[in-house]
């Protein structure tokens, strides 16, 4: 069923009753050419683009869950390539342009809304390292433009410009940066791919491998052992676990990412504000909620929850940058499980295992890096060879010396 | 020693105020001097810690008196301690501890390190509940009771010494914003 | 979170700052044959248990004790704290 | 009585007047009113519109689970929208107005979504707007985030200060009612230290709002007894007007106190309070909550649950109606009619979904048994119900009562899941946070009797598992109510819509809609509907969105599930949360012993990191910052400066070990630095990268002290202390911070030391002879104050760095300035310290921004390869080694008049502005007054090998692009000439 807006007319008038499944709710076979392991946002946009990109459909992807009950179920939505390092950027600019064509691609609207994204600066120093980082955008392809104090406010005239603590100097703003409703991106790559013959299987846990010899030959599952040519995992925060099966130990810990959306509002805040002085960042969703967060909470955690520390450091950083957001309120506040790498950047790459890959180490930024993320991976699983941008995101990079750290703070993942 | 023409300056300009039930004041004149125990060194220094300023060593945590100039020992580290007192050359504190000491330690000048303030009166405990994330009841710090903290993102150090009195400690660079964050809590409870 | 600091009691955790793995006590020897690789994996490599979980905290607003604490990374519930210092000499390391 | 709608009698002061405005219209309530009361008792019905369809709202609850009557409450900075009337405490003064509609809330014009609505079923915005692509920013985007929201912020800071507190307990009681109200007793006779916080401004809960006895009183007379016992006891605290709002690890739990929200003003003091509470033992006594029937028109004002009608009439003391129906599932709702009939309200009709007998005769009421309600009618409030019968009836007010859901909230903070008992047909709690039990109607005993009972019980159970004496007498007794309840959630017959989700309009349609397109997993299901998601979070509407979906997939609700509840239990201001940490407030501020003597001279402040500094001090007639800078570059230069360097990190290291432990500590070696000297060192970090450096002095045998850059003080204390307790635990080192005991400032320039010569002590020998280069030792100042003097320098010029306890710092400052002045010696800031530091090529944050290595630096000698220390192994890494790896050297613009752009990328000449051609960065630029051209410092790769070259920084973030020249990085007396003299 294709979506548009007569079909919406056709069926509001016949009482919305012939509305078909988004997926089909296949049982999985005993085979498979490739099995994807995780059915969240990056799995099913690898799913998709082995189908689309590469013409593989004898693809299953095994998820423990709901579709979609990954990280893009639950994030701040934002997307952006506003990163500095030639091991990310050139990534992070597919990715955006991936987003540009997403809904077409799928006929699916996941509201991708470039709004613009300012990251503030408040010192001559935070300005130089803007400058560098919007250059290296630029070089990239990618758009930046570097607002002064009194261009910010034009813009942004409800921020605090004279906070008594750390007036704002200006900002570094990519236009084309914005959000994106986080759960229509799982459905839309969900139902593209089922639509291509993808096997979407949901409830199913893998609990094991099937590797004989170093190579590996499929999953064990809570629904029995399944069997593939290619194995892709991809599971974000569970990479330790999942990974452990394989007997390998990862450059990654688990963290938890506490985030937060207020009550619905009437439009208050167009863009997306990052502040400069301390850990907070801030968009208002379409239904008018202000969706915003911070900083992890520091110790490694697999219980998708976290702590009022941080949650008080997220709303003090909010209420130095913009005090008109006081009286809106917190209606719900959630902690993702995310996946630290040991620099901040994330891994697309095979595994000293035949036929067993791997995607993770995405930190607290997948959700924007989805699309590329599962381009990227397709790319690696169809043809061997790792895409030209992600060449980087190599498992053996540390021993190489060959950290991508954005932020400068070495192997201590619960500084990235 | 000559009397340098310099003047000094107290870390909170003498400040002291009452508000309601509760006295705010600087304590200036008190020198503070840290004593780090060499290692192998713990019976050394328990007899020179008796001998040179009739105190025991108290445990992490806790503080003890001493019987000469006005000392308070305070258990800040596992090896290490503060030694509160009257400096008998208040220019040269860490030279008198460890002439008290008798190099039973290494120690190190921290008067000037710390602002002082004492919080007094029926309501302090009321007050300080608003910054401090201690528990200050009765059976959980008792007078004598010593511990390094963090109030309002500021490190402070916390001595209950007296049922309704705490004497805090924290860096000087930030007084200022130490001394409107416990003035602050005062005035958020006053009447 | 509240750590039963082993000399001072139930403090919150808000007093102190997190390194990791415990696992970093364990510093290779620099003189080793393989010592890249010994400290590549030292400082890179992670079981990340979903779990019982050996993690260093550092009482930075405290006493300045570096503490060993195990704890479960699915229920955060902790199991034990012990001073680094004992849990560094325990597994032999000195000078 | 103050209108048509209000009774006599109940614990309304009747005799204060508030007067209230509400959309304008001047009313008038009573102390005791609720927004909410006192707006029925005035006889207003309609109080604001849905989120989607802009449907009529009304009063639905007399709670916190309010999803419909929503007002901004206050006007200007002061607005607070989203806010439920439900709970807004009535003050004299009190303004209110409804939101979300555009025109008039009777005539909203965005009401023509509900005509709409076919085409707005579930989830239609993901299958349409998608053409023309760049319409969805411009046109569709903006026209639905204009419409979708609620109220609406202010736009000013809001002008309230809030505070934040913690509080420590033996046992926290979550909720005043008749369980919490008993369990607090038990405690606090026993002796206990007890905590009883309750989200309404009166405690007892529903004893307040039910006409139950309590210990032979009635229940509300009771509970003030209680509450007045406990306010006696000096080791209970009672916090009203208190939520508790998330339960965090290890008994931490997170509350809410709305302490001047009830009042006119805060005149000055915190509106609210969060609460940090450290709790040995808690006990949810949170109550339930009631959920409605579906049915065609069910959202309609003057439809609500029949607990909330109960309670308007007892506590309130209003009658939600005049003429008053009931349709309920179970015979709690048979109270309400009882209840109202007492108090001489006529009720019509008693519609009971059971087929069975009649559970009481009532007055006058028709009794429906095995009935339906299937549409209403009335545009602004309701007028009639339609029966399944076919049958009309004329109502203004339906009671309507689905059974009770516990207030489980609470207990699936830490990730439990509520189990289903088909018992009471409600979710109950599943695996409790450690150190919680859970008592009363919020466990699922739904009777007084029973939640006194339990309450009590929990109480002495806790106090037994902490090892507390419990002396807690017998628990109160109640009379037992029936409460037979059978599970009906919908009624089939309905054609028109009927509602679940009151606020986001999701009806039972779009959970069928939903099933139908395989978003059948209960997560799928609220993201797709929207269901739950309104500012009461499904409070209502949950379980019977649930209950139909379970029917659609043929399974039971235990099958079904639920969605995970996540704190807050209700929204909390993100002011709240902040408390102080706002406006100047947001971080403390650190001040330089020098900052008041600077600020009296007019010094432009900077902020590095939490420190101010100085940044320049312009003198009359410097209108443009260089030209102050540039002053003090040339004086210090020319004769002498003097700095306030106090940020810098310091560290006071004794032991026997304290060498060893530097040598460990610092890249370069230390193991031979001689008493009275200083070395320069350099920090890497386990992975080889450089993150800091500074100097070191030896003052004694076992005595050192360090400097480390100011932003990295803190880091580089945590990781010595790690070294020394965690790698090394057998080398006898100590370490104490002395950053805040010294003020410490940089002498430079040519005439330093003559300057000097006038504040050290003469005993001291200062002669370059006597105290040459990187000399350092303590001395005497200004006759006889305590001082240390290092002979080092930043800025390339014979300088020494003089310290003196922070006390001191002022008045050395002005010595030094009086000292001084037949030198005209210039106090400078950190802009000049900057300019210096760049003319000499000294690394600073701007390169040393943690992707740094020795290398980069020219430094990968001093890395010395004899000895073991922290980053040794892992700088030999391959790709941090290359070849045609990025060096650190100094740029001048090829044309000088131009100024050099920081943050500008280098590329070759003819090259093509694209990544592959990147070679570096520029990362530090300054003015050089002495040059009198702009230089920079930089990384490209290969740099030592290319100086002389010509390449572009390139800018095009800026617009610009700069031909430069590849240069040594040391722009002046490249050989120290100047240092050593």
């Amino acid at each position: 069923m294709r979506y548009s807006v007569l079909q919406i007319l056709r069926q509001g008038l016949t009482g919305n009753r012939g509305w078909k499944p988004v997926w089909r709710e296949p049982e999985p076979k005993r085979h498979y050419d490739t099995i994807v392991v995780g059915g969240g946002g990056h799995g099913l946009a690898t799913a998709y683009y082995l189908a689309s990109a590469h013409g593989l459909t004898d693809v299953a992807v095994l998820e423990k869950g709901w579709l979609g009950s990954g990280n893009v179920g639950r994030n701040t939505t934002i997307v952006r390539s506003n990163y500095l390092l030639p091991g990310n950027e050139p990534f992070y600019e597919l990715s955006m342009k991936l987003w540009e064509g997403l809904e077409q691609d799928v006929n699916y609207n996941a509201m991708v809304s470039q709004r613009g994204i300012i990251n503030l600066y408040h010192s001559d120093g935070q300005r130089d390292a803007a400058a560098r980082r919007g250059n290296a955008m630029i070089l990239a392809g990618a758009d930046a433009v570097l607002l002064d104090r009194e261009a910010l406010q034009r813009k942004c005239p409800y921020l605090d410009f004279d906070n008594e603590r750390f007036p704002i100097k200006g900002g570094l703003w990519q236009p084309r940066g914005g959000t994106v409703r986080h759960d229509a991106v799982a459905w839309g790559y969900a139902r593209g791919a089922d639509r291509r013959g993808v096997d979407l299987i949901q409830n199913c846990e893998v609990t094991g491998f099937d590797i004989r010899n170093g190579v590996c030959h499929g999953v064990e599952t809570q629904r029995g052992t399944i069997g593939a040519d290619r194995v892709a995992v991809c599971v974000a925060g569970s990479s330790g676990r999942v990974m452990g099966y394989a007997g390998l130990r990862l450059p990654i810990e688990s963290h938890v990412l506490q985030a937060f959306v207020t009550e619905g509002l009437k439009p208050a805040i167009p863009g997306v504000i990052t502040y400069g002085a301390g850990h907070f960042y801030v968009s208002q969703s379409d239904k008018g909620g202000l969706v915003f967060g911070g900083d992890i909470d520091g110790y490694n955690s697999y219980a998708q929850r976290g702590n009022l520390p941080m949650v008080e450091d997220v709303c003090e950083g909010g209420m130095a940058l913009m005090p008109m957001i006081g009286r809106a309120r917190v209606l719900r506040m959630w902690g993702g499980l995310v996946d630290m790498s040991m620099d901040g950047s994330p891994f697309i790459d095979k595994t000293p295992v035949e036929g067993l890959y791997f995607n993770g180490g995405w930190n607290y930024g997948g959700f924007k890096a989805t699309p590329a993320s599962g381009y990227c991976y397709a790319h690696l699983i169809a043809t061997g060879a790792p895409h030209p941008v992600a060449a980087e995101m190599r498992l053996d990079r540390f021993e190489r010396g060959a950290a991508i750290d954005e932020k400068g703070v070495g192997a201590q993942p619960n500084l990235h | 020693m000559a009397e340098t023409p310099l003047r000094a300056r107290p870390a909170l300009d003498g400040y002291n105020r009452t508000v309601g039930a509760v006295a705010l004041a600087e304590v200036s004149g008190l020198a503070l001097v840290s004593a780090a125990v060499p290692q192998g060194g713990d019976e050394a220094f328990a007899a020179a810690l008796a001998e040179g300023l009739g105190a025991s060593r108290p445990a992490t945590g806790d503080s003890t008196a001493g019987d000469r100039h006005m000392a308070r020992i305070l258990g800040m580290q596992p090896d290490q301690l503060f030694i509160l007192f009257e400096s008998p050359d208040p220019d040269r504190p860490a030279e008198s501890v460890l002439a008290a000491l008798g190099g039973a330690a290494y120690v190190t000048d921290q008067t000037d390190s710390w602002a002082m303030l004492r919080i007094a009166g029926a309501g302090v405990r009321s007050a300080l509940e608003r910054i401090c994330m201690l528990d200050l009841a009765d059976e959980a710090f008792p007078e004598g009771r010593v511990a390094r903290t963090v109030m309002e993102h500021l490190a402070v150090i916390i001595l209950r010494d007296g049922a309704d009195s705490f004497l805090l400690m924290s860096p000087r660079s930030s007084a200022r914003s130490f001394l409107h964050a416990v003035e602050l809590s005062v005035l958020n409870l006053s009447e | 979170m509240i750590i039963d600091h082993p000399l001072l009691g139930p403090r919150d955790a808000q007093e102190f700052a997190i390194l990791g793995d415990a696992s970093l006590i364990d510093r290779p020897d620099w003189q080793a044959e393989d010592a890249a690789k010994l400290f590549h994996d030292y400082l890179h490599l992670r079981d990340n248990p979903a779990g019982e979980h050996r993690e260093l905290w550092f009482h930075e607003q405290g006493d300045r004790s570096w503490l060993v604490v195990t704890r479960s990374t699915l229920t955060h519930e902790v199991l034990k704290v012990e001073l680094a210092r004992d849990v560094a000499i325990a597994r032999g390391r000195d000078r | 009585m103050s209108g048509p709608f209000r009774f006599d009698g109940g614990p309304i002061d009747r005799s204060v007047s508030l007067a209230f405005r509400f959309d304008g219209r001047s009313l008038s309530g009573h102390p005791g009113d609720t927004l909410a009361s006192a707006l029925l008792a005035n006889g207003v019905r309609l109080v604001g519109r849905s989120f989607k369809y802009h449907r009529p709202r009304g009063v639905f609850t007399a709670g916190s689970e309010e999803p419909s009557a929503l007002v901004e409450l206050r006007g200007g900075a002061w607005r607070e929208p989203n806010t439920r009337a439900t709970v807004a405490e009535l003050f004299d003064g009190l303004e209110a107005f409804s939101q979300n509609y555009r025109g008039s809330l009777r005539r909203d014009l965005l009401a023509v979504n509900d005509l709409l609505a076919p085409f707005l079923s579930a989830g239609f915005y993901y299958k349409t707007f998608m053409w023309p692509k760049s319409f969805w920013e411009r046109v569709y985007e903006p026209v639905i985030r204009a419409s979708a929201g609620l109220g609406r912020l202010s736009g000013e800071a809001d002008p309230d200060s809030y505070d934040k507190g913690f509080l420590h307990c033996d046992l926290l009681i979550v909720g005043a009612g008749p369980a919490g109200l008993a369990a607090a007793l038990a405690a606090g006779r026993s002796g206990a230290r007890v905590i009883l916080a309750d989200e309404d401004f009166v405690m007892g809960g529903r004893l307040n709002a039910e006409t139950h006895e309590v210990n032979g009183r009635s229940g509300a007379d009771w509970a003030a007894e209680a509450v007045r016992e406990l306010a006696s006891m000096n080791r209970v605290r009672l916090l009203p007007r208190t939520t508790v709002t998330g339960a965090y690890d290890h008994g931490v739990y997170g509350a809410l106190e709305r302490r001047t929200d009830h009042l006119a003003a805060a005149n000055g003091k915190p509106r609210q309070v969060l609460w940090r509470i450290y709790s040995k033992r808690a006990i949810l006594a949170a109550g339930a909550t009631e959920r409605p029937i579906a049915f065609g028109g069910n959202d309609r004002p003057g439809v609500m649950l029949a607990g909330a009608v109960r309670a308007y009439a007892n506590r309130f003391a209003v009658g939600a109606g005049q003429r008053v129906g009931l349709f309920t599932n179970n015979d709690d709702g048979w109270r309400t009619a009882a209840d109202l009939a007492r108090k001489g309200v006529e009720v019509a009709a008693i519609i009971d979904a059971r087929d069975r007998e009649s559970v009481a005769e009532v007055p006058g009421a028709r009794i429906v048994m095995g009935g339906r309600v299937t549409a209403t009618r009335g545009r602004h409030g309701l007028k009639e119900v339609a029966l399944a019968t076919g049958e009309r009836i004329g109502l203004d007010c339906l009671a309507v009562s689905g059974g009770w859901n516990p207030n489980v909230h609470l207990t699936c903070h830490h990730g439990g899941k509520p189990v289903w008992r088909d018992g009471i047909a409600a979710f109950v709690p599943g695996d409790l946070p450690p150190g919680m039990t859970v008592a009363g109607a919020a466990g699922g005993a739904f009777t007084t009797a029973a939640a006194l009972i339990e309450g009590h019980r929990a109480a002495v159970e806790a106090l037994g598992e902490l090892g507390l004496p419990a002396d807690a007498g017998d628990a109160p007794g109640a009379s037992d109510e029936a409460a037979n309840v059978a599970p009906f959630w919908h009624v089939a017959e309905s054609r028109g819509r009927a509602w679940l989700d009151l606020q986001n309009d999701v009806t039972v349609k779009d959970v069928v809609q939903a099933h139908g397109e395989g978003f059948r997993s209960v997560e799928h299901l609220k993201r797709y509907t929207t269901l739950g998601m309104a500012t009461d979070q499904g409070k209502t509407a949950n379980v019977g969105a649930l209950a139909i979906m379970a029917e659609q997939t043929g399974r039971t609700i235990a099958e079904t599930g639920t969605t995970m509840f996540r704190p807050p239990y209700t929204p909390v201001p993100i002011a709240a949360f902040a408390g102080r940490s706002r406006g100047r407030d947001f971080r403390p501020t650190r001040l330089t012993p020098s900052h008041d003597w600077a600020a009296e001279r007019g010094a432009v402040f900077v902020e590095a990191g939490a420190w101010l500094r100085a940044q320049w001090f312009p003198r009359p007639g410097e209108t443009y910052w260089r030209q102050s800078v540039d002053r003090e570059v040339l004086q210090t230069r020319g004769s002498v400066g003097i700095c306030d360097v106090t940020t810098l990190g310091k560290i006071d290291i004794q032991g026997r070990d304290a060498q060893e432990f530097l040598n460990r500590i610092y890249a370069n070696g230390f193991a031979t630095l001689a008493v009275g000297k200083v070395r320069y060192g350099l920090m890497l970090r386990e992975d080889g990268i450089a993150y800091d450096d500074g100097t070191t002095a030896r003052l004694g045998e076992n005595h050192f002290v360090m400097t480390t850059t100011t932003v990295n003080a803190v880091l580089v204390f945590r990781n010595m202390e790690f070294a020394r307790q965690c790698l090394w635990p057998g080398l006898d080192v100590h370490l104490i911070s002395v950053t805040e005991q010294w003020a410490q400032f940089a002498v430079a320039g040519p005439n330093s030391r003559a300057l000097l010569g006038k504040i050290v002590d003469p005993e001291h020998d200062i002669s370059n002879e006597a105290f040459p280069f990187m000399a350092c030792g303590e001395v005497g100042v200004c006759g006889g104050a305590p001082a240390r003097l290092f002979r080092i320098s930043f800025s390339g010029e014979l300088a020494y760095e003089l310290v003196v306890p922070a006390r001191y710092g002022e008045a050395l400052m002005e010595a030094l300035m009086a000292a001084g002045e037949e030198f005209d010696a210039v106090a400078y800031g950190t802009e000049a310290l900057g300019v210096m530091r760049i003319e000499k090529g000294h690394a600073a944050a701007n390169e040393l921004n943690g992707q740094t290595t020795a290398r980069m630096l020219g430094m990968q000698r001093m890395v010395s390869k004899r000895k073991d220390c922290i980053g040794n192994i892992l700088s030999e890494r391959p790709e941090m080694n290359r070849e045609d790896g990025l060096e650190l050297v100094g740029f001048r613009p090829v044309n000088r008049s131009e100024e050099l752009p920081s943050g500008a990328h280098f590329l070759s000449i003819g090259a093509e502005a694209a990544m592959a051609n990147d070679e570096g960065w520029m990362t530090s630029v300054a003015w050089s007054p002495e040059l009198g051209h702009s230089i920079g410092l930089g990384f490209i790769r290969n740099g030592h090998a290319r100086i002389g070259e010509t390449v572009r920084a390139w800018d095009g973030v800026r617009g610009r692009d700069v031909a430069v020249e590849i240069v040594s990085a040391h722009f002046l007396d490249p050989d120290g000439e100047r240092l050593r003299g």
